[in-house]
């Protein structure tokens, strides 16, 4: 029994330790080589982007992955928190120290994705399966589209809103701070110094992969995964399963709003059409690929899906291309049943001696994800 | 009349979504999964057209019909190659492959016919038709898609309930392991569903650029994601309500811009279909699901 | 699994360490735009604009040598500083780019804090100069394409009530729209109908122009690109809607569009420093390049910028003697000097005598164009 | 006063009337049975007995307190557990898990102690642990602890299922077909662990079973249902000689 619960504790204690020591090894060597400056601009450029997705991918495997439940929207969050940031940082926030100026925008970033998220989650956790889907894809097209109608900027006479351009007058020499489908331009970077910002970018990072793991080593995590394996089960159970749903909705859209604030203020340019379901869909290929409930390997798979475009780009125009048979090829191998047991194959004669419940752990992570099959057959 | 013109503009919209969605609710209903690469099956057949029809001169019905061989052997191809090997994987695999295979086309498309647009000249040589003295004209095209999309519904539905291999389908549909015990060949009734969606796919984009003519790699995404929601709206998987969610999500989305927003008629069209999700989770035609406890 | 995606990544890592030095005998100067993606037909035609124009100039002087390198960046500002961070690996001096304007914002900022050149050929938004001072621009600014459409349609007595169809999730058609709308209230157009689409709803246009139609417009002001511009002339014509209808630089390429009936182009005015089908030599020998290099396509004006942003960025080069050892910022330097110098004029494709004041924006002649028979004729003329 | 008090129960779908007049007293530390034919209405009592259904009519009070359409989680609280048909693990879940999940309402700690792994989650997840051992030990699948659940074989999941349900601590435990699908080794060893956990608990248990071997052979008090109604109730022997519950097994059961 005893031995029983020290292996317990030892598979949870294995997804931390991968997971931080990927993080912290990611950001020792960068560092290491960021000083001795044998870093590529290519591969300085490319570090915020990886934090960002890798956020975006852990926190979207929280509703994916542990809920169970696809959303088609979480660009949404991303872009609620960038424009929220963005906002208080080029407006409010303009005079301030950098530090606390950077601070307060993420926190205003991670408010305001989160209020968008209860604002989504109630009426869409309502639903399931692919109308939870389409619902959020919907939330995601209005936000969006919104946004892009919207005009806002202060002047002497106090804050200005309108959702038409003729209605929308500012004092001359006073900036607009949104002016409907114009990117929004000049938001200046974290720091100049690239290794600053990635820093930043690795914390956050770090607080949302602590958040997640935690969260799902809890009784509430407990709670999220008992929904998604059987919502009936769970129900009898006693568990409310509005509140878990909430719970993992809403972490996920705060988390995705801090994603959105440091990609934008790497970008230095927020247009709110690059919000849109593609992307969406991007961080849901690199949460499949990673895996379902699978930590680690979601920030692999967003390090993993944002480098390979950038090596393809000796291709040229053909580089979209590969791309996407590379996609499919990966797909393929990595989910086809045929595939998956030429692979255990593969590793059983590497590693003949595998005992069983090791086996058991790996399976314990969800990382086979078959949790979008299960509940089509539930249905 | 005002009214009646936007009006109409938005049921030919809405018929080309239907026609659209009701491939989409097929390939769903049956293969239980969202093809997303449905829209770029309808944009090689815009291009099959085109290249027939508005380049080589040839008779309409024949370049639509070349159309439909190509996009029925691209759509099994599709079928056999991406999606078969992950066939008892979880439909989210899946799903990712299906946005794979979109990319792909587009992809392709943009390098063999490059990426500056093309005009489809319409496959309907017919003259507009005059209502209410001259006040109102209804293009041709309108009319035949309208047309279009209630025949092939209809042979859609007789076609499911009362033949065979529809019987087969739904048998499919309901349970795949039952079928398949039963004698049924799964796969093939899989790769006919794709052959049939894949062909309606042609017709769809023979008559979407007939009314709405600019062919590019990309041209069809957009439908593609709204005939989606369309076909969700309609209750996805019912055939009927494919065909409704395609007309209705049409007229919404031209009436808003006619009378509330053009700069906001995306947001309204969601938040209707929000609002009709809410009120009715399983879509306007969409069966309950009873959960057995 | 796993381990093959950790040691891939490793392998990347490794990968990008190699910071390239190669020799420094040409200049090197770098492009971005997007040869990928839905908007894949503006960078692709601004790419061979610049591949015709670096042959040019460096058969014209064998001293001074471009090396050219063209980055894609699907449209997309996280891509384009991708493609700007691999350009500056190579090695990239000056660039020209990016095509597009979102992407340029976020390449610019970029730009500025490195002090390297950017010339854009085609990113037209205000916002895009007012970056810094080594952004400058080799098309108009929007504001002012809305600016002098207003003034040209009033000056000009095209129209008596305009109905105007934009693109409200695009920063270039926005952009002209709001100035437009500005200077047209201030001299006192009377505009009847604004009409928005989105890149989302832009598969059918009959609506906007059904709704153009019911306010009574006689002009349609279109500060949109040609495809949807293309569109909007077929929905017109399906409706029997005659009305004039006038644009800016974006329409330009109309008359190219594969399988378009060019007969319901007639008729139809754009403001636009470049034609394809103009009669000069200069133009002609460079639609005869573009052809051979494409196999048979036509230039729009997006390759015309192309090919003027490396034409100007070679003149100014000469001027300023920069040479092959210096660094991106003594580059930036010097042509920025050169440009901003008030004696520097250059004479490309898109107009005889550009020039460029501190603030990046170029003044050249805008030229109004009618369709006439399938041609551009001169609207002054 | 009894445990549960159910009286008048009844709920109809789309005009079918499902269950009706349905009656029950249950006091602790009893057996009982709910039998039946197919389609009996047997599952829909339980249903509605567990908030899952929403009953039209009647009244179901829970040691005092009324539960009459209250939702599952009111009655999970409240005091009822059960098991399903066609058993519900949590299939990904591990078996430990499985249990400590059965503790939601039990053992409990705000989100936060969770997220920031303070003293009170640490001492709240031993207790857990140490709880859900000892249940999983009373079942003899304590070794098994870390499988994923659905690696277990089915006797097994049937065993944790009813772990999961008295994790929660119930005062009344509702098993829908314990015995369902097991060999009759199982099915004996399965009477055992029933008998055991009413002796160790302390707490009712009404089941479900079509096993009459194993209804007759363990239940105290068997009610009867025919169509939704009640057709019969009584000790073992009253009910096994009552001509209508024959007529109805012999005629009416295809199991």
């Amino acid at each position: 029994m005893a031995g029983n619960n020290q292996k317990k504790r030892k598979k949870s204690t294995k997804t931390y330790i991968l997971s931080f020591a990927l993080i912290l090894g990611f950001w020792v060597v960068i560092e290491i080589l960021g000083h001795m400056g044998l870093l590529s601009s290519k591969m300085l450029g490319l570090l915020i982007p990886i934090c960002a997705y890798a956020i975006m991918a852990v926190s979207l495997n929280l509703v994916v992955g542990f809920l169970g439940e696809l959303s088609l929207g979480h660009a949404a969050f991303m872009l609620a928190g960038a424009t929220a940031g963005v906002v208080f940082y080029n407006g409010a926030g303009l005079n301030m120290p950098q530090i606390p100026r950077v601070i307060i925008t993420l926190i205003i970033g991670a408010a305001a994705a989160g209020i968008f998220g209860v604002i989504v989650g109630v009426p869409v956790l309502r639903f399931s399966g692919d109308y939870l889907a389409i619902v959020t894809l919907a939330f995601c097209q209005i936000l969006k589209n919104v946004l892009s109608t919207t005009y806002l900027g202060v002047d002497s006479k106090g804050i200005h809103l309108a959702l038409d351009q003729s209605a929308f007058r500012l004092e001359p020499g006073a900036k607009p701070l949104i002016k409907g489908a114009q990117p929004i331009s000049g938001i200046n970077k974290i720091s100049p110094d690239m290794m600053i910002s990635f820093t930043v970018g690795i914390a956050l990072l770090i607080l949302t992969v602590t958040f997640v793991l935690n969260l799902m080593n809890s009784r509430a995590g407990r709670a999220i995964t008992a929904i998604r394996d059987d919502e009936i089960a769970a129900k009898s159970i006693g568990i409310n399963l509005t509140r878990y749903k909430l719970m993992a909705f809403i972490s996920s859209a705060v988390f995705a709003g801090l994603a959105g604030v440091i990609y934008v203020l790497n970008l230095s340019t927020l247009d709110f059409k690059k919000y849109d379901y593609n992307l969406s869909i991007n961080v849901l290929v690199m949460v499949v690929l990673g895996g379902m409930g699978n930590v680690p390997g979601s920030i692999i798979a967003a390090a993993v899906l944002t480098l390979l475009p950038e090596l393809l780009r000796d291709f040229s125009q053909y580089r979209m291309f590969i791309y996407s048979i590379v996609l499919i090829v990966i797909m393929l191998f990595t989910q086809a049943p045929a595939f998956v047991q030429l692979r255990h194959r593969l590793m059983a004669m590497i590693r003949p001696k595998k005992s069983m419940p090791e086996e058991t752990v790996e399976k314990a992570d969800g990382s086979y994800f078959a949790a979008q099959a299960d509940r089509k057959e539930d249905e | 009349m005002q009214f009646l013109g936007y009006l109409i503009s938005g049921i030919s919209l809405g018929s080309v979504y239907a026609l659209i969605a009701l491939g989409y609710t097929m390939v769903y209903g049956i293969a239980k999964m969202l093809n997303f690469a449905h829209g770029d099956v309808i944009m090689v057949g815009g291009y099959m057209v085109y290249f027939t029809f508005c380049s080589r001169g040839w008779h309409p019905l024949l370049a639509v019909l070349f159309a439909m061989a190509v996009c029925t052997l691209l759509g099994i191809t599709i079928e056999r190659v991406a999606y078969r090997p992950l066939r008892s994987a979880p439909s989210l695999a899946v799903l990712i492959t299906a946005i794979g295979v979109s990319f792909l086309l587009q992809n392709s498309a943009m390098l063999l016919w490059k990426s500056d647009p093309k005009s489809f000249t319409s496959i309907i040589s017919m003259d507009p038709i005059s209502i209410a003295g001259g006040q109102l004209s209804i293009p041709a095209e309108t009319i035949v898609t309208i047309v279009v999309s209630v025949i092939i519904m209809i042979v859609l539905l007789w076609f499911v309930n009362k033949t065979r291999i529809g019987h087969a389908m739904k048998a499919v549909s309901e349970d795949r392991g039952a079928a398949q015990l039963m004698g049924i060949n799964v796969n093939g009734i899989i790769s006919l569903t794709f052959a049939i969606g894949s062909s309606l796919a042609a017709v769809a984009g023979a008559l979407l650029l007939s009314s709405y003519p600019t062919l590019v790699p990309t041209t069809g995404a957009m439908p593609g994601i709204k005939a989606f929601v369309a076909a969700v709206f309609g209750g996805i998987g019912s055939i009927p309500g494919a065909f409704l969610g395609g007309v209705l999500l049409g007229v919404i989305e031209n009436l808003s811009k006619a009378y509330i927003s053009t700069q906001l008629s995306d947001a309204i069209v969601f938040l209707v279909l929000i609002i009709v999700l809410l009120v009715k989770p399983t879509g306007l035609l969409g069966k309950k699901i009873a959960v057995k406890v | 699994m796993k381990k093959l995606i950790t040691a891939a990544l490793t392998g990347v890592l490794a990968a990008s360490f190699v910071m390239s030095a190669s020799a420094a005998e040409t200049i090197k100067i770098g492009g971005i735009g997007p040869i990928t993606g839905p908007a894949a037909i503006y960078g692709t035609n601004v790419m061979h604009g610049m591949e015709i124009a670096v042959e040019d100039v460096n058969a014209s002087n064998p001293d001074l040598q471009f090396e050219l390198q063209f980055e894609d960046d699907e449209h997309d500002p996280e891509k384009s500083l991708n493609a700007y961070n691999t350009l500056k690996d190579w090695g990239m001096q000056l660039l020209g780019g990016t095509v597009t304007t979102s992407p340029c914002l976020a390449v610019g900022a970029e730009a500025v804090n490195d002090n390297m050149l950017l010339l854009t050929p085609s990113a037209s938004s205000q916002d895009v100069i007012d970056l810094g001072d080594n952004v400058f621009q080799v098309c108009f600014t929007d504001p002012n394409q809305g600016l002098a459409s207003a003034d040209y349609i009033k000056d000009q007595n095209l129209g008596e009530k305009i109905g105007v169809i934009y693109n409200s999730a695009d920063a270039y058609s926005s952009g002209i729209y709001s100035t437009f709308m500005a200077e047209a209230e201030a001299i006192g157009l009377e505009v009847v109908a604004e009409e928005a689409f989105t890149d989302d709803n832009s598969t059918d246009l009959t609506t906007q122009v059904q709704s153009c139609q019911n306010a009574g417009a006689d002009l349609i002001f279109l500060p949109i690109y040609y495809t949807p511009a293309s569109q909007v002339l077929i929905a017109a014509d399906k409706m029997g809607y005659d009305a004039k209808f006038f644009g800016c630089d974006g329409l330009d390429g109309l008359l190219t569009v594969e399988g378009f009936d060019t007969s319901l182009a007639e008729g139809v005015m754009l403001l636009t420093p470049f034609v394809a089908s103009a009669e000069d030599e200069k133009t002609q020998e460079f639609v005869a390049k573009y052809a051979e290099k494409t196999g048979g396509d036509v230039p729009n004006q997006f390759a015309a910028d192309g090919y003027d942003v490396v034409g100007a960025l070679y003149a100014a080069c000469l001027e300023a003697g920069v040479t092959a050892d210096m660094d991106p910022s003594e580059v930036c330097e010097a042509v920025k000097a050169v440009l901003t110098g008030g004696d520097f004029s250059f004479d490309g494709l898109t107009g005889e005598g550009m020039t460029w004041d501190a603030s990046g924006a170029v003044s050249k002649a805008p030229r109004g164009m009618i369709i006439e028979n399938g041609e551009y004729v001169s609207l002054d003329a | 006063m009894a445990l549960l008090e159910v009286t008048n129960l009844g709920i109809s779908f789309g005009g079918l009337q499902a269950v009706s007049g349905f009656r029950l007293s249950v006091e602790s530390g009893h057996l009982y049975g709910l039998i039946g034919p197919n389609g009996a209405g047997k599952t829909t009592a339980f249903n509605m007995l567990t908030g899952m259904y929403v009953p039209d009519e009647g009244n179901i009070t829970l040691d005092g307190v009324d539960i009459t359409g209250k939702t599952p989680e009111f009655i999970s609280k409240a005091g009822i557990a059960r098991t399903f048909q066609n058993i519900r693990l949590f299939k990904r879940m591990s078996v430990l898990d499985n249990v400590k999940v059965g503790m939601h309402n039990k053992v409990t700690y705000g989100m936060w102690h969770g997220i920031f792994r303070d003293g009170v989650f640490r001492s709240r997840e031993k207790e857990m642990d140490q709880k859900a051992m000892e249940l999983l030990d009373v079942f003899g699948i304590a070794d098994k602890a870390d499988y994923v659940a659905s690696q277990l074989p089915y006797g097994e999941q049937r065993k944790l299922e009813i772990c999961r349900a008295l994790a929660s601590e119930p005062k009344l435990l509702l098993l829908d077909e314990p015995a369902a699908g097991m060999n009759p080794n199982e099915t004996l060893e399965l009477r055992e662990t029933v008998r055991k956990v009413r002796d160790d608990f302390g707490i009712a248990i009404l089941l479900i079973e079509h096993d009459m071997k194993f209804v007759m052979g363990i239940c105290e008090e068997i009610t009867v249902l025919e169509y939704g109604k009640i057709i019969a109730h009584g000790d073992p022997e009253t009910v096994s000689n009552d001509p209508r519950v024959i007529a109805a097994y012999l005629g009416g059961d295809d199991d």
